[in-house]
């Protein structure tokens, strides 16, 4: 059982390498479970926040390692809030993050273009801002588990 | 990535042994398999079962090798854990792909 | 099963409030138990960390939040390494960190002075220093279980 | 801290229900025992079995509560994790407190 009373926050930051994101990924998954989350919410919480950083490499900075992806985290006693920022590239705003393809149409199907479509299916606030050099993804999702009434999965 | 290769009969049983399936190893699989179905396999179970988490660049992986294999041949999943299989279901590729419950199931299907 | 190839890191920051420090031990914890420990030892290694950070806040900033606490966590083939530091006060170094006491005898009991004791018993390489305005408390952990041969409970 | 509470005869039963006793929540429990305490509670069982988690200042705050209680009374604890148990005996604490496997037990050895 665990009552968020007060909020509490800690910063990850990490190298824009590919192979650091996983401890991103850890970490996110480790609070969120903690936190008053179902277990598969507090996963793709988990999964989301890393497609977010998995763009910041890719797309903000091109692959290119030696520049730093933050993630800011609030455990707040509502929910829980991200804060993604780069100082890469800032992303070209699209419309809706739709995935519409034809399961049976082999040819067609998507290999990428699926990550900000989960983070906008997973999260309850998603928003993109750009603030001179810097990009800011603000990701929220409220809990979804009362440990007082729910038998959480995730504790 | 590390991958326990495995053959029964004239079907390729490959199982991922990272934990943890994300655009980092996702770059590796999709090279190794392109290996193997260019080396001729064609009838493919990808066991999941050590696999705690997906992204969507695994998921763009696996996609890849089932578009690679094509049309003459197989490429079915078995052992996906709960969570993983909800980012399957969110992605609607829980439709694309034949999913089974262990390497038992997939092989029965893929030998009758 | 989690074989380590290549070095990955992460820092975690937070404000210097006890309040933030279970979020810097569920990350250790986590990263610990992903990494080829006994479940025993990625626990151990999770509250050695928290002791360390709670001792920065505690003695380095005596209590008084508005300071920022740094965990560099290098995640290496062979063991896992912390960096934590602070700009607060130095820590006086001591000699040995010993706790001697008889656990019949109740006036005397140790209600504190077990967190350095708990950090030497528990990683193997221990190291503090002080550049300047920042104190940097080194401290190593090298994997205890073999996925290859062991069962690893942490896993 | 949130600590439920239960009375069995003259004994009573605390059961911290926060997953983690660290420096933050020990001062908190320090204050809430001394209390107990001097409203006249000097039999109580500790029962450790929702704590995944406790750093020194939680020890600490367990001896000073078992300091508070002095001679006169007595302080048992249970239901205390596996990985929780191995703080115990790196500090040797598990030589100073009486423990016991459940409530039921401790309920049993404190009331014979
Ligand atoms: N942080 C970012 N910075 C710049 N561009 C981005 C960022 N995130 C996403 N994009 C753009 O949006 C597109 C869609 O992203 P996404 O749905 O995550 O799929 P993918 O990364 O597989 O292309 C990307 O291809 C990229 O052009
Ligand atoms: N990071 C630090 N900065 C300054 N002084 C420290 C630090 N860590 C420990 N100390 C000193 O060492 C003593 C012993 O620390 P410790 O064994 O953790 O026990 P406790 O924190 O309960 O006193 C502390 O009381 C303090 O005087």
């Amino acid at each position: 059982m665990s009552r968020i009373k007060t909020t509490s926050s800690i910063r990850l930051t990490i190298d824009s390498n590919l192979n650091n994101v996983f401890l991103v990924g850890l970490t996110v998954e480790a609070i969120c479970s903690y936190a008053p989350f179902k277990a598969v919410t507090a996963y793709q919480v988990g999964t989301s926040v890393v497609e977010a950083v998995n763009n910041a490499i890719k797309h903000a900075y091109g692959n290119q390692p030696g520049h730093q992806v933050e993630v800011d985290i609030l455990l707040n006693p509502e929910g829980v809030r991200f804060e993604i920022s780069d100082t890469g590239r800032p992303m070209r705003l699209q419309g809706s993050h739709k995935l519409e393809y034809d399961p049976e149409d082999l040819e067609n199907l998507p290999e990428g273009g699926m990550g900000l479509f989960i983070i906008n299916q997973v999260m309850d606030h998603v928003e993109y801002k750009n603030f001179g050099d810097r990009n800011l993804l603000t990701m929220g999702k409220y809990y979804d588990c009362d440990p007082q009434v729910d038998l959480c999965e995730g504790d | 990535m590390q991958l326990k290769e495995d053959k029964i009969g004239g079907i390729l049983v490959l199982k991922p042994l990272d934990k943890r399936f994300d655009a980092h190893s996702a770059v590796d699989f999709k090279a190794r398999m392109a290996d193997f179905v260019s080396s001729g396999h064609t009838v493919i179970i990808l066991d999941l079962s050590e696999v705690d988490f997906i992204d969507s660049s695994g998921l763009g992986a696996i996609v890849s090798a089932l578009k690679t294999i094509g049309r003459n041949g197989d490429l079915v999943l078995c052992g996906i854990k709960e969570t993983v299989m909800s980012l399957f279901r969110l992605t609607r590729m829980d439709r694309v792909f034949r999913i089974f419950t262990d390497q038992g199931e997939a092989t029965a299907a893929l030998s009758s």
